[in-house]
């Protein structure tokens, strides 16, 4: 084939223009493809090169969390303009090289970090979302049965099942109905847990457990290990139907579209994506109060029902839709343990 | 009938020959110096190989190769420079750096951050690392080296925020905590080997992922957990429990010390101490030990104690020099990598610590390559592998770059002969 | 002069150890026993606990009382660990030892399940899924160990071959093609192994532990360089699909768990028996087992023995890559990376567990299957247990199925022998 | 086809040794022509270059005056040879039809290779009723005692057909009769012109069967005798020097009961019977000596002394002090000297030093060490005085023992276990494999043992070591005891005591 005429000028990112706005992320050990919170911080940082100019993705992946702090400052070094920390289990490593680099502008998903003025926490109050997906899939259940399952038994896990649980209550309550939720014991504090995030066979295992024992949505909270559910839902021609999480999973999941009822989103994404774009712009990036997503604010969402649409009842929908508004109006209050303070 | 003596050696013309001319000759024979050195050299070219065949825009250099080869040939060049140098870069000095402190423009911290990273790195390396050279030097396969720092991790983690004492006891209760805790899952293997046969790969294997298990459920647990914090993360360990280390932005810590007094302890363990005699005889030879009165099952039993407690130690490293706190995956991979550092130290003490630190260089360097080229950690492991390939099969070495013949240690040679 | 010749051995009159190996397991079958119908009785609710046979919650099933069916069934274990303590003829001793493990297990399902349902479909079909890569993974170790080459590689030629699969799978938008790829990505690790241990007499456990680590290094390499930013174009592969057989898989319990499903399955079940078959009565057999027994005492009879042993290897490559296959056209449809999470180390517990055999390789990872499974089933239903408890059921019960029933297991005598000649 | 072999300055080195050096050997078609030489002349080396499993370093093969390459054992057995190896190649686990099937297995199937089991079965049946040797072809080959493992490799050799049959120390494991019927076997082949190479180094079976004998000596033919040649002859010539293949002994002195063993019974590891309720006195100060064919339960019964094997019943006392139950550390430290039957895998550890192996046994007691660190300069010390008073050839005392020669390595040992104060030494085959000056070294220190008053066991399948070292004679038949005889008795009825036959006046020997 014919070369170009010119000669390319260097290769990799070592070209990028000089008013960039470097914006670095450091993942934690899920890794960059975690089908979670890594995945959508991730592609917020990519949404906001296309909203604001001169903006420079990069990321780095931590295989331990011994990589941590060393990431975080390779960064430093690298002279980002804003470095990213992923998940709470990053606070620490953050603290410290927040505090030894005044200057420098952090930010961090999912936890906040008290007294340092320099990283911008965004955290979500997941609950308000995973509560009407509990409500919806407990007046969409035919079974009177719904499930839930974690990949680990961690905060950001839970506090969706938390809500989720909570969902299914106000449903009971307000229809008299008695839907039960397996998998998950708000009470107690104890459930199904895969153990892993990326398991896809341990998801499925356990999802046909539920599908046994008469579950008809799933709700898995664990990343990779979930499609194993959506795999039982697929297999099943229409009866069992997954409530994705985190992003929306016709988009995140496309090849089980068809399976997803809807998706507890936790808009990890536009709010990196505000945060970067603001910073490239200039604009202040204040660590108190920070960002809480809510369904206020969109920060946590019910997604679409895309391919489900048409199989929701109108008046279910509209039952979900107005203990959002309550919700928002602060008529109805959901609580979690691991909701942010 | 007389047949005629096989021709003398000649001595003289041995002696004629000039010592460059000796030393050229022994530099290029399959001594094991030239074949580790040529190994690591070999990885680093398919390194580069794979570097390349992964980028997208070097490779679209090469669709033209033939019309300009020049280009192609610069681009993968800058490349795959510029991801060595930083591995360099990242694992023992930068230049620029290291100019600018003299020049008083930088600080003597950044300038040994290198050095500190990989040091940071190697210290729990080389703790598992002995754990699974002794183990194989007593015939025995520790696959559980994983499980054991976890476990290690747990003990010196709790012990250092559970109970208080002074600093400096603090750190050897601590310490003492997670070899014994390490020591505790060595011995079930162990136990199980002498009494039941059961077999060591088999038992290890499950207790690693039972170790794991544990932690993830111990960590939630009242008093253990952060009260403060809603995830899996447990409270902070003292300082009084804390490794001593250099400031702040360094972390290279007391543990790297410990290691190498440690690689001495096992050093010494082995090749002076009755027990390394008893286990050296059970790992070449169980039934000649077995005839000479010892008792081979004890001695399994034994090295698994030991072995789980370096291994514990190397968890408890990790704990009280790098982590500060306990959390799920605290123990990263040090059991697992430590396999693969007693591999390539080939199952002596001192060749176990230079192979961790190699090993601390690669993943601190790799870190920063990663974060300058954008290039996975995962070529660091590729090269990690083919690097012990390359060590373990000195004939392949030989072969390639046409060594002359020489007495080559083969990896492995006092090792667990299948199973 | 009248000679006299010995009496046969058999003849003498010594009287036997008491404690043998065989009162040793039936006072512990009495024990677990006692342990059953007690606690496990007294902790049982007076409910009935169904074992559905439909495939759903409803329809036929068998029902007992969870307290009665706890204290039955942990009575008969006693009983059966009372026959062996009593001492019965040699026959009757495994029967008696598989029975009281079972109905142990029963008495333990009768106590959870009193006031539940457990679908026996499920449970079977999960337990076959799960397996389904460990059978695999084992009988490729059983290729390449009988004839002498140990194969910790396992998990390297699974990574491989899902690996493979995924990439080719999703470029060739073709699901054979993947399963093919998959094989040749199992085969590649195989190669490596059979050169590395057998032409350059490397220690076979270091090959394998380090080819685990190329293939996780290389599948996740280029995971990150080119899956990852690209996943529609290089990591969607189509899924195998399922097929149902009609008739047989009307048959109650066993028609839905092994007529409805895929093609890996199949495989795997027959490849058991085809491999059983071709060790025990084939001259492969015979040949491969004598190489991996005694080399030497093969080569002198005129059998290339490291031939054999770099056909078996390469053979195993085919059976491990296939399994590898389970985790991206079957488990999921798509790479991720280090995705088998230390299966290809199960298969290899397996493959000691089963004793390399075949048959007993299928036992172990069913075993395996079925208690990760019945952890499942339990953290389910809502057991108090905490979950990471119930996650190390299958790991537990591996080391004290191995420490209490394996015990000393024997490799083939050459297992990591090289064969070298002067 | 009968076939003509000829064998033209065959040379083979390992390392420094040359074990083959320019060898020359003719073999005529019909004839037995034996390979006399002692432990190690090269003999096995030879006979496994013309089997193609080994290559030779120089020298040429001819086949009926063609000169030919034998790659591998298939390229020999393609020419029609047939062997049958020294240390058996036999598959333990596998049947004798499986066995002697495997190579030249019968098929069906095509491609698949179904085998054939039934008429595998048969061939076997057949080449063992036409010769006369009776094999089971359904046992496992590992269940059989080794008389009957031989049986089965030489079944095996002729299933085959082979026009050139190599025997590498065939009687070795075989009692006197046996060998006789062995001989008979090998007679008739020949007669229906098959050449047979038969080698040993017992030279009346030597004289016996032989048509031509090549005498090989370090690795180089030193002589080609007729079978009338006579065996001081054939001594002198295979040793290199006049040799005196008697051990020469004062009377023995009994003194005190120090072993005595009583009922014992003893299992092998596949819980078969091995010791037989075994009854046996050693006195200090004299031998005895245990008669018998390889496998009859001689290791059992020294494993259970040594307390490597549990006995299932019976006792066993060391001076009056039971060592039931004792660990092998224990009997050891009572003061039992032990030299076990299989040097390499038993006696020495080979990636160890000269000087650790000399303190195998004693590394945790002082001088040597005190149970935590070794003494490295007592050990050093210790290892010169021993290698110069048990005339070890070795350059260094730190030299490991694997470099050492079979001689050697066993003379490590007894220097070991000699080098303690002793009560009673047990040597199970203490020469075997071991050079003709080595084995009167080794005969010499065990002489010398009871001249200070020790108990000695001596355990040995070769009769004329027994007969020459031993005081008394213990024959041991099938894990029995079938008498106790003295060493004056003709050796014929010994002969036939190891065969298991019980003639009146043996029994009536104490
Ligand atoms: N593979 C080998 N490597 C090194 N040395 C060897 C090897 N095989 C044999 N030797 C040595 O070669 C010499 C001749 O051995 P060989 O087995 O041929 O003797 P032999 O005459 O058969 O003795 P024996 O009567 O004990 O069977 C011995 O010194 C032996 O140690
Ligand atoms: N299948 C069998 N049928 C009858 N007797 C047998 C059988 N197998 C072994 N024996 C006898 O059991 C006894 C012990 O045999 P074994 O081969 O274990 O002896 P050994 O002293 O250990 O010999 P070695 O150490 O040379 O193998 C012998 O008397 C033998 O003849
Ligand atoms: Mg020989
Ligand atoms: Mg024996």
């Amino acid at each position: 084939s014919d070369a170009p005429d010119e000669t390319p000028a260097g290769s990799g990112s070592s070209g990028a223009a000089t008013a960039a706005y470097k914006a670095c992320m450091v993942t934690d050990t899920g890794g960059i493809d975690d089908k979670s919170f890594n995945a959508s911080a991730w592609a917020g940082l990519q949404a906001a090169k296309t909203q604001a100019s001169g903006v420079d993705p990069k990321y780095v992946a931590s295989t331990a969390e011994a990589d941590y702090e060393p990431n975080l400052r390779g960064f430093v070094t690298q002279k980002c303009n804003f470095i990213l920390s992923v998940g709470g289990l990053m606070g620490d490593a953050t603290k410290n090289v927040a505090a030894q680099n005044s200057s420098q502008q952090f930010g961090i998903v999912d936890s906040a970090i008290e007294g340092a003025t320099n990283v911008y926490p965004m955290q979500f109050a997941t609950q308000e979302a995973a509560f009407l997906a509990g409500y919806l899939a407990a007046g969409y259940s035919k079974s009177g049965k719904v499930a839930t399952f974690g990949g680990r038994k961690i905060p950001p896990v839970t506090i969706f099942m938390d809500g989720f649980a909570d969902g299914v209550a106000q449903y009971n309550k307000a229809k008299g109905k008695d839907v039960k939720i397996l998998g998950w014991d708000k009470a107690a504090q104890n459930g199904s847990f895969a153990e892993d995030f990326a398991s896809p066979a341990k998801g499925k295992a356990l999802a046909s457990t539920f599908v046994a024992q008469g579950a008809d949505v799933i709700m898995p909270v664990a990343g990779g290990t979930g499609l194993g559910a959506a795999e039982v839902a697929k297999g099943s021609s229409g009866k069992v139907s997954i409530i994705w999480v985190d992003q929306d999973g016709c988009k995140a999941a496309a090849q089980d579209c068809d399976v997803f009822l809807t998706t507890v989103v936790k808009n990890i994404t536009d709010a990196v994506e505000k945060a970067v774009v603001a910073g490239a712009t200039g604009q202040p990036l204040t660590a108190t109060p920070g960002y809480l997503g809510t369904l206020e604010n969109n920060g946590v969402s019910l997604a679409p029902y895309n391919q489900f649409d048409s199989k929701v009842d109108q008046t279910l929908k509209d039952e979900v839709e107005k203990l959002k508004a309550d919700i928002v109006a602060g008529t109805i209050k959901v609580e979690s343990p691991s909701a942010p303070a | 009938m007389t047949t005629e003596a096989p021709p003398k050696k000649e001595e003289p013309k041995k002696e004629e020959e000039s010592f460059l001319s000796l030393f050229v000759h022994n530099l290029w024979s399959a001594n094991t110096v030239t074949v580790t050195f040529l190994s690591i050299l070999l990885a680093l070219v398919i390194g580069a190989v794979l570097i390349v065949v992964s980028d997208s825009e070097v490779l679209a250099t090469f669709s033209y190769f033939t019309a300009r080869p020049s280009d192609a040939l610069t681009a993968s060049w800058d490349l795959i420079s510029r991801a060595y140098a930083d591995l360099f870069k990242g694992a023992i000095f930068d230049p620029a750096a290291v100019s600018a402190w003299f020049n008083g423009t930088g600080d003597w911290q950044t300038a040994l951050n290198p050095l500190s990273e990989t040091l940071t790195y190697a210290a729990p390396l080389v703790f598992t690392g002995l754990s699974v050279a002794l183990a194989f030097r007593g015939g025995l396969f520790n696959i559980g080296g994983q499980g054991q720092a976890v476990i290690g991790c747990v003990t010196a983690g709790v012990a250092g925020f559970a109970i208080g004492l002074p600093a400096g006891l603090h750190l050897v209760v601590a310490l003492a905590a997670g070899l014994i805790g390490g020591a505790l899952w060595g011995f079930v293997p162990g136990l199980l080997k002498a009494r039941t046969g059961a077999h060591e790969v088999i038992t290890t294997i499950m207790l690693n992922y039972t170790a794991t298990l544990f932690l993830g459920w111990l960590i939630l647990q009242n008093g253990v957990q952060d009260p403060d914090r809603t995830d899996a993360i447990s409270k902070t360990i003292d300082s009084t429990a804390g490794l001593p280390a250099l400031p702040a932005p360094l972390r290279v810590h007391f543990g790297i010390v410990l290691a190498v007094l440690v690689t001495a302890g096992v050093a010494w363990l082995v090749n002076r101490s009755s027990f390394g005699f008893e286990l050296r005889a059970v790992g070449v030879n169980p039934p000649a030990a077995k005839t000479a009165g010892m008792s081979v099952g004890r001695t399994y039993i034994m090295l698994m104690v030991v072995a789980g407690g370096l291994a514990g130690l190397g968890g408890a490293t990790q704990v009280l020099g790098t982590a500060d706190r306990l959390t799920d995956q605290v123990a990263g991979n040090i059991g697992f990598d430590g396999l693969l550092v007693a591999l390539l130290g080939r199952n002596k003490p001192w060749g176990t610590l230079f192979a961790a630190i190699l090993y601390g260089g690669l993943r601190a360097g790799g870190n920063l390559m990663q974060v300058d080229v954008g290039i996975s950690l995962e070529l660091v492991t590729v090269l990690q592998a083919l690097i012990v390939i390359f060590i373990a099969a000195p004939a392949l070495v030989k072969a390639i770059f046409q060594l002359r013949d020489a007495r080559t240690a083969r990896l492995g040679a006092s090792m667990a002969k299948g199973w | 002069m009248s000679t006299a010749t010995v009496d046969d051995l058999t003849e003498a009159t010594a009287p036997d150890r008491f404690w043998n190996r065989q009162r040793r397991l039936g006072a512990a079958l009495v024990i677990i026993g006692l342990i059953a119908a007690v606690i496990f009785g007294s902790l049982a609710e007076s409910a009935t606990a169904r074992f559905t046979i439909s495939e759903d919650a409803e329809g036929a099933a068998l029902s007992i009382n969870g307290q009665f069916g706890a204290i039955l069934f942990g009575i008969v274990t006693v009983a059966a660990g009372g026959a062996l303590l009593a001492g019965v003829a040699k026959r009757w001793q495994t029967l008696l030892l598989c029975l009281g493990i079972v109905t142990f297990v029963f008495s333990f399902l009768c106590w959870q399940v009193a006031g539940k349902f457990l679908p026996l479909v499920d449970t079977l079909s999960g337990s076959l899924e799960l397996a389904l890569p460990l059978i695999l993974g084992a009988l490729a170790g059983v290729l390449c160990e009988r004839s002498g080459v140990v194969n910790v590689a396992i998990e390297g030629q699974f990574l491989m071959g899902a690996f493979g699969a995924a990439l080719v799978g999703t470029l060739a938008t073709s699901v054979w093609a993947g399963l093919i790829s998959a094989v040749v990505g199992g085969v590649i690790i195989a190669s490596l192994l059979a050169v590395l241990a057998i032409r350059f007499l490397v220690d076979q456990v270091v090959v394998g532990i380090v080819l685990n680590l190329l293939a996780l290094g290389i599948t996740g390499f280029l995971y990150e360089r080119l899956m990852q930013p690209d996943a529609l174009k290089y990591n969607s592969p189509p899924r195998l699909p399922e097929w149902r057989i009609p008739g047989l898989a009307d048959i109650p319990v066993i028609g839905p768990v092994l007529f409805e499903t895929n093609l890996l399955v199949w495989l795997a079940l027959i490849l058991v028996v085809v491999i059983h078959l071709g060790l025990t009565r084939t001259r492969w057999g015979l040949r491969t087992r004598a190489v991996g027994e005694h080399p030497t005492a093969a080569d002198t009879v005129g059998i290339r023995v490291r031939g054999l042993r770099y056909m078996n290897v390469l053979l195993g490559g085919v059976v491990a890559g296939a399994g590898g296959a389970y985790f991206t056209l079957v488990s999921t449809g798509a790479f991720n990376k280090n995705m088998t999470a230390g299966a290809g180390f199960i298969a290899l517990a397996a493959l000691i567990f089963g004793r390399w055999t075949p048959f007993g390789a299928l036992g172990a990872a069913l075993f395996f299957g079925f208690a990760q499974k019945l952890a499942n089933y339990l953290s389910a239903v809502g057991s108090p247990v905490p979950n990471q408890f119930l996650n190390m059921l299958p790991y537990l019960a591996t080391i004290i199925a191995v420490a209490g029933l394996v015990g000393r297991v024997r490799a083939p005598a050459a297992d990591g022998v090289p064969y070298v000649k002067s | 086809m009968p076939l003509r072999l000829e064998l033209r300055g065959i040379t083979k080195r390992f390392g420094d040794l040359v074990a083959n050096d320019h060898i020359d050997i003719t073999v005529e078609p019909g004839e037995v022509h034996a390979l006399l030489g002692e432990n190690g002349a090269g003999k096995s080396t030879l006979m496994n270059q013309l089997y193609g499993l080994l290559q030779p370093d120089e020298g040429e093969i001819l086949v009926d005056g063609e000169p030919k390459v034998f790659r591998s054992p298939r390229d020999a057995i393609a020419a029609g040879i047939g062997m049958v190896h020294q240390h058996f190649m036999l598959v333990p686990v596998f049947t004798v039809a499986e066995n002697i099937a495997l190579g030249a297995e019968e098929v069906r199937g095509g491609p698949l290779g179904w085998l054939d089991r039934r008429r595998n079965k048969r061939d076997v049946l057949e080449t063992s009723k036409r010769y006369g040797l009776p094999v089971d072809p359904d046992a496992l080959v590992e269940n059989l005692p080794v008389g009957a493992q031989q049986r089965v490799e030489i079944v095996k050799a002729l299933t085959r057909d082979v026009d050139l049959l190599i025997l590498d120390e065939p009687t070795a494991v075989l009692t006197p009769q046996e060998t006789d019927e062995l001989l008979a076997v090998m007679r008739s082949l020949a007669d229906t012109g098959k050449s047979i190479v038969f080698i040993t180094h017992k030279l009346r079976e030597v004289k016996a069967i032989a048509d031509r004998i090549t005498v090989i000596r370090r690795g180089r033919t030193v002589g080609v005798a007729t079978p009338d040649t006579s065996e001081d002859e054939l001594a002198a010539l295979m040793v290199g020097r006049d040799v005196s293949l008697e051990v020469t002994k004062t009377p023995a002195d009994p003194g005190r009961e120090v072993l005595k063993v009583s009922g014992l019974i003893v299992d092998d590891d596949r819980g078969v019977r091995a010791v037989d309720n075994v009854d046996l006195v050693v006195r200090s100060g004299e031998v005895l000596g245990i008669a018998g064919v390889q496998g009859n339960g001689q290791t059992e019964l020294v494993e259970a002394i040594m307390g490597l094997r549990p006995p299932r019943a019976g006792a066993i006392t060391l001076e009056e002090k039971s060592l039931a139950g004792r660990t092998t550390k224990q009997v050891l430290r009572a003061g039992v000297g032990y030299v076990p039957e299989d040097r390499s895998l038993d006696g020495v550890v080979k990636d160890f030093t000269v000087a650790e192996n000399l303190v195998l046994d004693l590394y945790d007691r002082a001088p040597f060490g005190n149970g935590f660190k070794l003494n490295p300069k007592a050990i050093d010390e210790s290892a010169r005085e021993r290698v110069t008073q048990f005339d070890i050839r070795t350059s260094s005392p730190q030299s490991t023992v694997g470099t050492l020669s079979g001689g050697n390595q066993q003379k490590v040992v007894v220097a070991r276990e000699m080098s303690r104060p002793l009560k009673l030494l047990v040597a199970s085959q203490p020469t075997r494999g071991v050079d003709v000056g080595s084995i009167e070294f080794i005969h010499n220190q065990i002489i010398h043992e009871r001249d200070v008053g020790t108990a000695v066991l001596v355990v040995s399948s070769e009769l004329d070591e027994v007969v020459g070292l031993a005081d008394r004679i213990a024959v041991m038949y099938r894990g029995r005891i079938l008498a106790v005889v003295s060493p004056d008795m003709p050796r014929e009825e010994i002969g036939l005591l190891m065969a298991g036959v019980v003639t009146p006046e043996a029994e009536d020997t104490e």
